[in-house]
């Protein structure tokens, strides 16, 4: 993700050459998802998540305005990404960097384009008016993992909020404050998550690329889940999945990057589901509170 | 309401705090000494970079406003030759926001928003002091802000978030324990000479009882810094 | 491009002598040679694709869509595209103005081939993707000293795009004053409307030049003067050393606006700008009157020969 | 991206629009008589705008401008041997009127001249839209214009590492004389013209400018105003022409030709020497001024 | 659009082809001589894209400047005309830097940069019309013109998209129809391998056909890149004959 957050050669190599041997400079093993801390605001739509020392918070908020001309029976639904310097002074202000860029289309299309939000359900008056949800996402801490507790947070922030009742009669448009009318939740189609594999290659890059031809079995790439942020500068390459519980991947993405093994991929995948099982459960409990 | 503050909140960030005044929740990051771009290197003084977000929605005018308040405030606060060419990053991420209802806006109450820029620089500046100790970022004195409202019977109420008359924010220096100077103040509304100062007055005690406040936290995150001292 | 001191000055020395020596053994009055293909982009109605020996290539697409009636100016938007440069740079928008006000002047039948009904006409997309020859030596995303002036190129490709155009043959009445309807359309695309009719009469058009000239796009032509010495379709070298740049329209035979001086120098520095006595600019338009004429005829050529590409080694 | 250094109001607000001035206000001159030369009579003063390094004003009819010279000041990042040179235009009022003038001359009939003059208030709307800061058609092509016929009289490598900027301010255009581009072209260069020797800048030489208008029957005009006859005749053979010049090395730094139909080089060599008259005059005339000021 | 049937009772598609067809696969090398260092034409079926290498060369800002490796700088330009229905996407679109992102990091693998220190590998690509498959067209024109231009790759990197429609057949090589229509799987793959350089699905799959879907596309982008292997031989031994002559 970053680059090497002044990594010394023998700490890049000491901590490779670790993670050969199975072992993580957390104590986890190669395939466990770091806990999850899920902190529900005071007040509706506010989520703090953390996973390990990442910290995001996400804030979800609705306000009612003009929907898309080509999209009139639809509201609108915006996720806004930016990272400041808060979340780390590697990070610049104000200038998207082209990691970000990427960060921030993963988020959109796991959780806006995979539908997990009826949008339909947000329209109040066709062509003229609807409810335009908003989700901001403060990256506070980095340490790795930025999409997956993103997603996270905003899966879970969408299911806290509830929107206040909104009342139709002929032209006129009545909002209740939610002293007047119990708000109403979103309608929330699915549960995407969001699981961040870091590929290494032990050995050398030729033998990555060739070995598979060669019908050599041991490829050599390995993949870890959800790497910390030095784990993450190491890696040659990441693939994020997204599934929900139904058994459906809503988003595949592995830009670039280490070339990954077919079967290796599956892999990864089937491992997600378990870890995607876990954290829906998780979220479910942290909203019955 | 009472202050509720947090020292160290951030691992990235060189200091940290987390303050909770008022119904408003900011995070404050802050990054440096570090080297300065070219553009912005001083040859005498450090440059001081303030960045506020919003809970919700993107950075605007007001929030450009707040930062140029905060960065001309800091200025007058941090010793700054002490960090020649070199930057200092103050981050100010507000996060919640309880009065009024924020989460469900529509377009046109977002104007009446800047009634409580005050109330959000009350915030800022507390959480700002905070983080600096924690960053172990030299500064002349300690300081800390208060926000005052004549209500329109005409009582002055600490912090209060009712409706008002007028509202003043002051934020007094404490140097050896004691009030030393006010450093700044910001006042909205009608409001007579002689209720200013009274005000301020009031300003100068309950200063000193915040100040007591911070300074316990502020202990209690450098004794844990610095193991050696316990 | 990056010239010596020397170079530069050697350059204008042998451009500016009675007997002008051009670095590619051109004479005054020759362009240089291109390689031209048109109709290769299904998704347009008409397209072409320009290149010359430098390496330097222009692609042009046409697009038509039905609009209702407002200003006849409305009805064609030029867009123009340099490698990845930034399209807000002022030089961009000052020549897709001299582009668009040229084709504007002096379009076909004054519109009337664009015109379906009473209210319906068609709208025409020219959109203009030039790539410099020497893109990679660009520094910056705004740095344009590499660039050399391309309006010449590009109006020849417009010419060849707006000469292939076809436009879908409108099967609902036309007169639609009364009644309001949508145009509908022929769906085959074999009996499609060229938008400049070709003539096909070959015996006409061996006779008469100027009747068969009298439906074309206009075309620009770019002149370079050093000291009394007027130059044709400068290199990138002869524009960084020109006293003054000329650009001349010329259209069905005659030479129409515009007529503007340029500044031809793109790399900022006003070392060699100096301007240009009266007499270059009726000599310029002499010469564009003798060359114009053959120049279209070739590019006519192209059209006629559809697809396959030509190679125009350097006409005359 | 939606623009967040201003406050914008809600998607569905309208600019404010404000009614158009009407034209026969008494303020408006009857046109004025024309000199023996026929040059129409004009008002320059310099030095009036006070924090630049030269300006000149310029009154002709109901037009009125304001050149301001800045410069030569340093900047960083600039080319090492020579200064840049860069033209702003701005047009303060009668936008509506000036973006008429790549247009106009297009229609068919009165009938659809009247659905223009519709259109084109629509436009006016849209293209004056809060936020808009692009420069119009009109602003930029005078500034290129501009640009480019200074650039040979301005010593710019005498100025290495700085900028030396001009911005025109079009402070009144008649509508009523309804003075072409052209005609807006010629004062803002014989302006500019004045602001650049005001500021001090060394220059090879004064550029002056002309402009001249070749008749159906062949007769130059110099400095025709619209407002002696009327709207000009629809596709008459009628060439207009703007040329600036430096007498010292006599060339042509500027030029643009304008006409509906072809050209031959007569015509162009007679209304060229048209230009080069009014040239010459305005010349004397601007020498006769700066003596005057001495 | 929707009510016509993309894929026919009797297994055929709009354009005719059976499931597992290509478009029709063309390409040439070598394209822009004087321009590039390397350069390549592809055509899938309706899908034009252009692309020129030049490099490697002296980094033009300090940023671009690694010292063990070349950096590899992809330009990506859609032209505004290249959709059916024009449309003028701004530059900083995002679609348009995450693809410029993806193809980056794809090839900063696949070439070997280590050969080509404190250098920089600039691609400009041009989409110049587009029926479906932009981003695979794109790698696979990038693909043609690094080898044009001579510089050092393990292997080719191939490209292809899958679409899967009905959540029960799986489709080779999309129109813009069919794209728009299904969820499909975009892979780059490395070589003769069953390597995947890169992988993109946008849209919801159902877990179990990932897959059939893999192994379809991996098939189909081998098919490519022996189509490109082709060419390239057809283009070295005119290069040699030439020569020689």
């Amino acid at each position: 993700m970053v680059k090497l957050a002044g990594l010394s050669l023998n700490e890049q190599e000491f901590l490779t050459d670790s993670l050969k041997q199975g072992i993580r400079s957390d104590g986890r093993s190669l395939d466990q998802f770091r806990d999850v801390e899920i902190t529900l605001g005071d007040q509706p739509g506010y989520v703090d998540v953390r996973l390990g020392k990442t910290r995001v918070a996400v804030r979800v908020s609705g306000s009612i305005t003009k929907p898309y001309e080509d999209r009139p029976f639809e509201g609108i639904f915006t996720i806004s990404t930016e990272i400041g310097p808060i979340a780390g002074a590697f990070f610049e202000n104000g200038r998207p960097s082209d990691e970000e860029v990427l960060v921030s289309r993963l988020i959109e299309k796991a959780i806006k384009r995979s539908g997990a939000l009826d949008v339909e359900g947000l329209c109040i008056v066709a062509g003229d008016k609807c409810w335009n949800i908003r989700a901001d996402i403060h990256f506070m801490d980095f340490d790795g993992g930025f999409i997956d507790a993103s997603c996270i947070g905003v899966i879970t922030a969408l299911q806290h909020f509830s929107r206040p009742e909104v009342t139709v009669s002929g032209e006129q448009v009545v909002v209740y404050s939610t002293d007047e009318r119990e708000p109403v939740k979103l309608s929330i189609l699915h549960v995407p998550i969001c699981v961040t594999f870091a590929l290494f290659n032990p050995k050398e890059k030729e033998e990555n690329i060739k070995g598979g031809a060669d019908g050599n079995e041991e490829a050599g790439e390995f993949a870890i889940v959800d790497a910390t942020m030095k784990e993450e500068g190491l890696s040659n390459g990441t693939l994020t999945i997204t599934m929900n519980k139904n058994k459906e991947i809503c988003q595949i993405s592995k830009s670039g990057g280490l070339p990954a093994e077919g079967l290796m991929v599956m892999d990864c995948a089937n491992k997600a589901y378990g870890i995607v099982e876990k954290l829906t459960d998780q979220i479910k409990e942290v909203l019955k509170q | 309401m009472e202050l509720d503050a947090k020292i160290g909140v951030l691992n990235n960030a060189g200091g940290s705090s987390e303050v909770s005044l008022n119904g408003i929740k900011v995070v404050c990051g802050i990054n440096g000494p570090m080297e300065a771009r070219p553009r912005q290197e001083l040859p005498t003084t450090c440059y001081l970079e303030v960045i506020i977000r919003p809970a919700i929605g993107n950075p605007t005018v007001r929030e450009k406003y707040m930062e140029d308040k905060i960065k001309n405030f800091l200025n007058s606060v941090i010793i700054g030759n002490l960090y020649p060419r070199q930057v200092i990053q103050v981050n100010l991420q507000i996060l919640e926001k309880k009065n009024n209802n924020s989460s469900y806006t529509s377009d046109s109450d977002e104007s009446a928003a800047t009634e409580d820029v005050l109330l959000e620089l009350n915030c800022c500046i507390n959480s700002a002091f905070l983080a600096l100790v924690d960053a172990n970022i030299s500064i002349y004195k300690a300081f800390n802000s208060n926000i005052f409202t004549y209500t329109h019977k005409g009582s002055l109420v600490k912090d209060g978030l009712s409706e008002a008359k007028s509202r003043h924010l002051v934020v007094y220096g404490i140097k050896n324990n004691k009030v030393d100077e006010l450093l700044y103040g910001e006042n909205v509304g009608r409001f007579s000479e002689k209720k200013l100062f009274m005000a301020l007055e009031r300003g100068e005690k309950e200063s000193m009882i915040l100040h007591s406040k911070l300074k316990e936290l502020s202990v209690e995150s450098v004794k844990q810094k610095f193991v050696y001292l316990s | 491009m990056s010239f010596s001191v020397s170079e530069k000055d050697y350059l204008y020395q042998s451009l500016s002598s009675k007997t002008p020596i051009r670095p590619d053994g051109r004479k005054s009055h020759q362009l240089r040679g291109i390689e031209a293909s048109i109709n290769f982009l299904p998704n347009s109605n008409g397209s072409s694709r320009i290149r010359l020996s430098d390496g330097s290539e222009v692609i042009i697409s046409i697009k038509s869509k039905v609009v209702k009636m407002s200003t006849l100016a409305d009805l064609i938007e030029l867009d123009l595209t340099i490698d990845n440069l930034r399209d807000d740079l002022t030089f961009i928008s000052d020549w897709t103005n001299i582009l668009r006000n040229s084709l504007l002047r002096n379009f076909a039948d004054k519109f009337e081939c664009l015109k379906l009904t009473t209210r319906y006409y068609f709208k025409l997309y020219v959109d203009v993707l030039f790539l410099s020859s020497s893109s990679n030596a660009r520094t910056t995303k705004t740095d344009t000293s590499f660039l050399q002036n391309p309006l010449s190129m590009i109006s020849f490709g417009i010419y060849l795009a707006l000469k292939s155009t076809r436009l879908p043959l409108l099967i609902s009445n036309s007169n639609d004053k009364d009644i309001e309807e949508l145009p509908t359309f022929n769906d085959d695309w074999s009996s499609t409307v060229l938008l400049y009719p070709q003539d096909e009469d070959e015996e006409i058009k061996e006779n008469n030049t100027t009747s068969q000239n009298s439906s074309s796009p206009p075309l620009l032509f770019v002149l370079s003067v050093v000291k009394n010495n007027l130059f044709i379709d400068p290199s990138i070298e002869e524009q960084e050393i020109s006293d003054c740049g000329l650009v001349i329209g010329w259209c069905s035979g005659k030479v129409v606006s515009p007529i503007e001086s340029l500044n031809l120098n793109q790399s900022g520095s006003s070392e060699y700008i100096k301007g240009m006595h009266g007499q270059n600019i009726i000599e310029g338009i002499k010469m564009i009157e003798n060359v114009a004429a053959t120049v279209s005829k070739g590019l006519d050529e192209i059209v006629k020969d559809g697809n396959n590409s030509v190679f125009m080694d350097s006409i005359f | 991206m939606s623009d967040r250094r201003r406050i914008t109001g809600p998607e569905s607000a309208l600019p404010l629009v404000f009614a158009p001035t009407p034209n026969n206000q008494s303020t408006t001159k009857s046109p004025q008589e024309k000199t023996n030369s026929g040059i129409r009579n004009f008002f320059i003063k310099t030095g009036i705008v006070s924090n630049c390094n030269g300006s000149c004003f310029l009154e002709v009819d109901n037009t009125t401008i304001i050149v301001s010279v800045y410069g030569a000041k340093p900047i960083r990042g600039s080319s090492v041997t020579s200064a840049s040179f860069s033209v702003m235009t701005k047009v303060s009022n009668n936008l509506e009127e000036l973006s008429n003038f790549t247009s106009s001359d297009l229609s068919h009939s009165k009938e659809e001249k009247e659905e223009q003059k519709l259109a084109k208030e629509d436009e006016y709307v849209t293209t004056n839209q809060i936020g808009k800061t692009q420069l119009s058609l009109v602003e930029q092509k005078l500034s290129t214009y501009i640009q480019t016929a200074f650039l040979p009289s301005i010593l710019l490598e005498k100025y290495p590492k700085s900028s030396i900027e001009v911005f025109i301010n079009i402070l009144t255009n008649d509508s009523h004389t309804n003075s072409s581009l052209l005609s807006l072209i010629t004062w803002c260069a014989n302006c500019t013209s004045l602001a650049l020797v005001d500021s001090g800048i060394e220059l090879k030489d004064m550029v002056s400018t002309g402009i001249a208008k070749l008749t159906d029957d062949q007769t130059v005009v110099i400095d025709p105003s619209y407002s002696n006859e009327g709207r000009k005749t629809v596709g008459g053979q009628e060439v207009r022409a703007v040329a600036s010049y430096m007498s010292v090395t006599d060339t042509v730094v500027g030029l643009m030709i304008e006409s509906e139909e072809g050209v031959n080089g007569e015509m162009i060599e007679k209304v060229i020497d048209g230009c080069n008259t009014m040239a010459r005059e305005i010349r004397s005339n601007m020498n006769g001024f700066l003596v005057s000021t001495m | 659009m929707s009510n016509k049937e993309l894929y026919s009772p009797e297994g055929l598609r709009l354009d005719g082809r059976r499931w597992n067809e290509l478009k029709s696969f063309t390409c040439k090398v070598n394209t822009h001589q004087t321009s590039s260092d390397g350069s390549s034409y592809v055509q899938q079926g309706n899908t034009k894209v252009m692309c020129k290498v030049n490099g490697p060369l002296e980094p033009k800002s300090k940023a671009n400047s690694n010292n063990n490796n070349a950096s590899i700088t992809v330009n990506l330009n859609i032209a505004s005309f290249s959709p059916v229905e024009r449309r003028k996407r701004p530059k900083s679109d995002r679609r348009i830097k995450e693809m410029m992102t993806i193809l980056e990091k794809t090839f900063s693998e696949t070439v070997i940069t280590k050969l080509y220190p404190r250098t920089q590998i600039i691609v400009d690509c041009y989409v110049l019309s587009q029926d479906g498959g932009i981003l695979s067209a794109v790698a696979n024109s990038v693909t043609l013109a690094l080898i044009d231009a001579g510089i050092a790759m393990y292997d080719f990197v191939s490209s292809i998209n899958v679409g899967l429609y009905n959540n029960s057949i799986p489709i080779l090589d999309l129109n813009h129809l069919e794209e728009g229509d299904m969820s499909f799987l975009t892979l780059g793959i490395v070589g003769k391998s069953e390597k995947l350089a890169m992988m993109l699905l946008e849209e919801k799959i159902p877990f179990d056909k990932l897959e059939t879907l893999l192994g379809i596309g991996i098939s189909g982008a081998q098919r490519i890149k022996d189509l490109m292997d082709e060419e390239l031989r057809k283009h070295g031994k005119l290069l040699i004959s030439t020569a020689a002559s």
